[in-house]
């Protein structure tokens, strides 16, 4: 049974790896988890210098979901260099680095320290642009399609990886762009901007006001994304959103995705990537299929 | 883990106990686990409850309702599976011999506390106070267990009228603040002006706080509380803290 | 106390109506709901000819959701006057008609048709315009903006409403574009585009492969966009999205709404609407609270 | 309502009998629930199932676990809440006197038209199939209750070898087709093939459909079948469809 799927240069010995900002630096999960069996480790998103992050509370619960702010806050490249990564290094599996910035140039900077140190680099492009007044990079095509190719100029070792925003105005369009562009993957979703009050003290719930929300709720609009994405795109997408279990892993798959990552789950079973790619075998014995990759966008519609 | 029991004590605490699996980790005191139902996605998130009482087979712990994830915990059953994660974070340190260990506990944040009074028997000095008489929660099983309990209401209803921090305030003026060290639990109102006082008299304390959780393990960052030498995480570098960092 | 509050020319008795699609004509919940309590009654959306709607399965539920493609089934604008209407005339309430054109010749002889016999028309602007090759108005600012021009014309004596869609590019933005035409109100927001695969026999859930996603978890989203809005625009929003509880609808409140629109809630406890109202009235007077008016857009942040 | 009862009846049947208060109305053989936990959104909507057996005090479900809600609905115990909106649909209609009534029953489909049997006491024929004899429910509870009872088991582990429709077409042989009314309720690969037959031989018949549902009270058109006059709502023109309108 043939589980490993390739994602640019990157192969992995099976689809599932962890949502950004969900799984740390690894070492977290790792009294729970065994590194070496994930098909790879994506780690908290890194900046060139150490965050903050938001003031608390940062983090509140929702119907099935959760919003957070946590503002990316990070130890920054220098530590992650230092630190993380060669514990990081010490397991068999590859290693994304999810990387964020407040230009085009921090984004470079950064993408050509780890550049054949990690096996792939995500760009979260959910950042405000400092030089055009904060404007998101995922909300702006323009902006998006510079950033994307400098950095692709940059890289030459590693597989460069976008993370698109679900906020975008036009999620399938900045895929094709990503395409274009030469990038060898595309990553989706990113936590859906909303909000909770609290209706006694008439404040929001999290003090940078807007969250970005997470878990099962979002799965069915991800599922979609990825659908829509994959009928236009021929790089391979990451999916993301809700993930819970196996059966939630193959809907992404059949919708088109090659590899899944988990993010919010891991809260609530913090063993839950291993029991995801058990289940997938499980699926894939009881359906007899012999690779995984036959079943990428295998949705019969 | 299984419900073994689950008993209401006033209208709205309750005490949950689960079944420990045999080389189940014991927790030390300040401690706390996430607990959630085994089943279904609402609610999503384990909910931090200090560890109160365990013994080789269980651990119970004590819960007021104040939202919907308490609400549903204290409609668990004998038989039912709740999950639980921990035990996580940091304990209460010993106190030094030297020193008189004193315990303020504020409402439900007897939950963290009440554990130390096990570990060293009828030491403390246990300052326990709350809204009501009714709400100052067993109180007589506590009083044995420790060299003085002092009770506090804000309604006068039983001990001193007035809250424990008042009440401390009229302690110290007794007491040599060198020759004691605080463990102290309660509202965020409460751990607030502790804070002050314990500040001003430079006194040797542990501060249990409480943050929103979510992954209980350091990972997720969204237990984050603004200290001395910048974010610290609640679930890893706390709860309990040295005032020393605050 | 006073719960009344104004949408344009309509007066409410109290901020609740009921989302379009979700309460039938009215008469399908009467046996649960003393419609003359509601502050409004808002009907499925109707269409100049009857529908048949799309073939099943049509709805699939999802965590803290459920995914509907019903296909706008209706029995069309002549049934509506000679049979619903007439019923629903029988109560003290207020009378939002939703409604939806393949053209806007179609909305605007639907509108002219009911115009002065409602109190409110409500435009789902979700469908596809078929004269621009089945692109939604709701998908493009000037195909929107030409619509509710031409209603707006059209409309004389009743309230003209415009639901925005979740899934539009800037909703802010076309929320403006209403005010600037002179819309009086907007309502949002409808349905997010959202997908389910039954990973078994590899095919969707919906016969139409993608659905509307409503219920409690998209709650957090309409938050955001109804607050997001309500500092764009000085005209009322009615709030829809996920209102299970008062608790709900007083967060939509607080983050701008003037009214509120109970939608899949009510498939989960038929008098959901009555006991908001009771809950909203319990919450202000706890709060010492005497006008409801006083609470929109009341978030202190 | 509160559960009274939770029985297990086979690894992946149980029954659940709920309360019913004084004034609740009573359904008609073919009715429907829609029933859900009291508390949380997820599961979010009621899943539907037939009155299966009722008196004054309280009414049955005969449940088959299928997925998630159905699995939830198995681990409520006695003591514990359900919401239950109903009787809804349209039940089966009275047999004209001179004809015989036949049954006909596939799988769980048999929760449907078994209180049949309790109204018009030992005047059916009935026809019940199953995968397995492990699958054939309550069969010594049916056999008094009519006048024929007759068991098929795809595998033959018991009765009749073969499935209801081949079984039925067995029984048409012996039996006009004028002098017999059918009602029927099974899985849907049932339901169509015996459709095929049913109009070959012009039978009065009576077909219950599923189809998934939000509301049940006809406002949501979530329910919809295509039907020879248009498509019709399942919680509203049906369960039970006369099958001149298929
Ligand atoms: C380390 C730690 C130990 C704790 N030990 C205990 C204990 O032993 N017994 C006990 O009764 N409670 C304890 N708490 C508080 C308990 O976790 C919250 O009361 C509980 O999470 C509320 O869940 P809910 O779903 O009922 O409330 P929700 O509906 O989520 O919220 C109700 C209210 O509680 C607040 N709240 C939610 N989560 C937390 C949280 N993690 N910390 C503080 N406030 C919160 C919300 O802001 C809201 O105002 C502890 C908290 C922490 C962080
Ligand atoms: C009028 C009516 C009466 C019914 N009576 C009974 C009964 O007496 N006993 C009984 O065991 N079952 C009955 N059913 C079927 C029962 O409603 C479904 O098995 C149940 O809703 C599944 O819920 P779930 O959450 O466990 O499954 P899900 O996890 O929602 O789905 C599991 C599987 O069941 C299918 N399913 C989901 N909902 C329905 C539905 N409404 N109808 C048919 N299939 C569905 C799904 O497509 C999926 O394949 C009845 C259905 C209808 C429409
Ligand atoms: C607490 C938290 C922190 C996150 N941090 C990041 C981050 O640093 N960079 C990033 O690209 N995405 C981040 N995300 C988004 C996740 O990687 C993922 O895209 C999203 O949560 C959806 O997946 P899920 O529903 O499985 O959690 C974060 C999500 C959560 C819940
Ligand atoms: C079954 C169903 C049918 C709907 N039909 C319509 C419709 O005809 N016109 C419309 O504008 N919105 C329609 N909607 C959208 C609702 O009016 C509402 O905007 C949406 O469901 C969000 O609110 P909720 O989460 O409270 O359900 C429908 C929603 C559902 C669930
Ligand atoms: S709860 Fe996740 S870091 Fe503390
Ligand atoms: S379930 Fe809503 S119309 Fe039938």
């Amino acid at each position: 049974m043939n589980l490993e799927v390739k994602i640019g240069k990157m192969t992995m010995k099976n689809p599932v790896t962890t949502a950004s900002g969900t799984f740390g630096y690894g070492s977290e999960y790792a009294e729970f988890v065994d590194l070496n069996l994930l098909g790879a480790v994506t780690v908290k998103g890194i900046s060139l210098e150490p965050r903050e992050g938001n003031p608390p509370p940062r983090i509140y619960e929702t119907p099935c979901g959760m919003l957070n702010s946590i503002g990316l806050q990070n130890v920054g490249l220098k530590n992650f260099l230092d630190e993380k990564l060669p514990y990081l290094k010490g397991f068999d599996t590859r290693i994304i680095v999810n990387i964020l910035g407040n230009t085009i140039d921090e984004y470079c900077e950064l993408s050509s320290a780890l550049d054949g140190k990690v096996d792939a680099i995500e760009l979260n492009v959910s950042c405000p642009n400092v030089k055009k007044g904060g404007v998101l990079f995922s909300n702006n095509n323009d902006m998006l399609r510079t950033l994307i190719k400098e950095v692709r100029t940059t890289v030459k070792t590693s597989t460069v990886i976008v993370k698109l925003s679900p906020a975008s105005a036009d999620i399938v369009m900045q895929a094709r762009i990503c395409e274009e562009v030469g990038i060898d993957a595309v990553s989706m979703i990113n936590t859906i901007p909303a909000m909770a009050i609290d209706i006694h003290s008439r404040r929001p719930r999290l003090s940078n006001i807007i969250g970005g929300l997470s878990g099962p709720a979002i799965r069915p609009i991800g599922v979609r994304m990825v659908w829509e994405t994959h009928r236009a795109i021929n790089i391979p997408i990451i999916a993301m959103g809700g993930i819970m279990t196996a059966e939630d892993a193959m809907e992404y798959i059949l919708a088109g995705a090659t590899a899944v990552a988990i993010g919010t789950a891991n809260f609530v079973k913090p063993t839950v990537t291993l029991d995801i790619i058990e289940g997938m075998k499980k699926y894939m014995l009881i359906h007899g299929i012999d690779d995984i990759n036959s079943l990428i966008g295998g949705l019969i519609c | 883990m299984e419900v073994i029991d689950n008993r209401e004590i006033t209208d709205n605490v309750f005490i949950l106990r689960l079944e420990l699996t045999e080389n189940a980790l014991k927790p030390e005191p300040g401690q706390f686990y996430l607990l959630r139902p085994d089943s279904g996605y609402d609610p999503l998130l384990g909910r931090p409850f200090s560890a109160f009482r365990w013994n080789n087979d269980w651990i119970e712990f004590l819960i007021r309702k104040t939202g919907r994830g308490t609400a549903l915990l204290s409609t668990f059953r004998p038989g039912d599976h709740i999950r639980i994660l921990g035990p996580l974070g940091r304990s209460f340190p010993p106190h030094s011999p030297h020193k008189t260990p004193v315990v303020l506990a504020g409402g439900i944040g007897m939950a963290s506390v009440y554990s130390l009074t096990l570990k060293h028997k009828a030491e403390h000095i246990f300052i326990y106070g709350a809204k009501s008489a009714t709400e100052l929660l067993l109180t007589e099983d506590i009083r044995p267990r420790v060299r003085e309990l002092y009770l506090c209401t804000d309604d006068g209803s039983m001990g001193f009228q007035g809250n424990v921090v008042e009440f401390f305030t009229e302690f110290l003026k007794k007491t040599s603040s060198h020759s004691i060290v605080v463990y102290a639990c309660g509202p965020e109102k409460m751990t607030k002006s502790l804070m002050e006082i314990l500040k001003k008299y430079n006194i040797e304390s542990y501060l249990s706080l409480e943050e929103r959780m979510a992954c209980g393990l350091g990972a997720c960052m969204g237990c984050a509380k603004d200290t001395k030498t910048g974010m610290k995480r609640v679930c890893m570098e706390g709860p309990v803290f040295n005032i020393e960092e605050l």
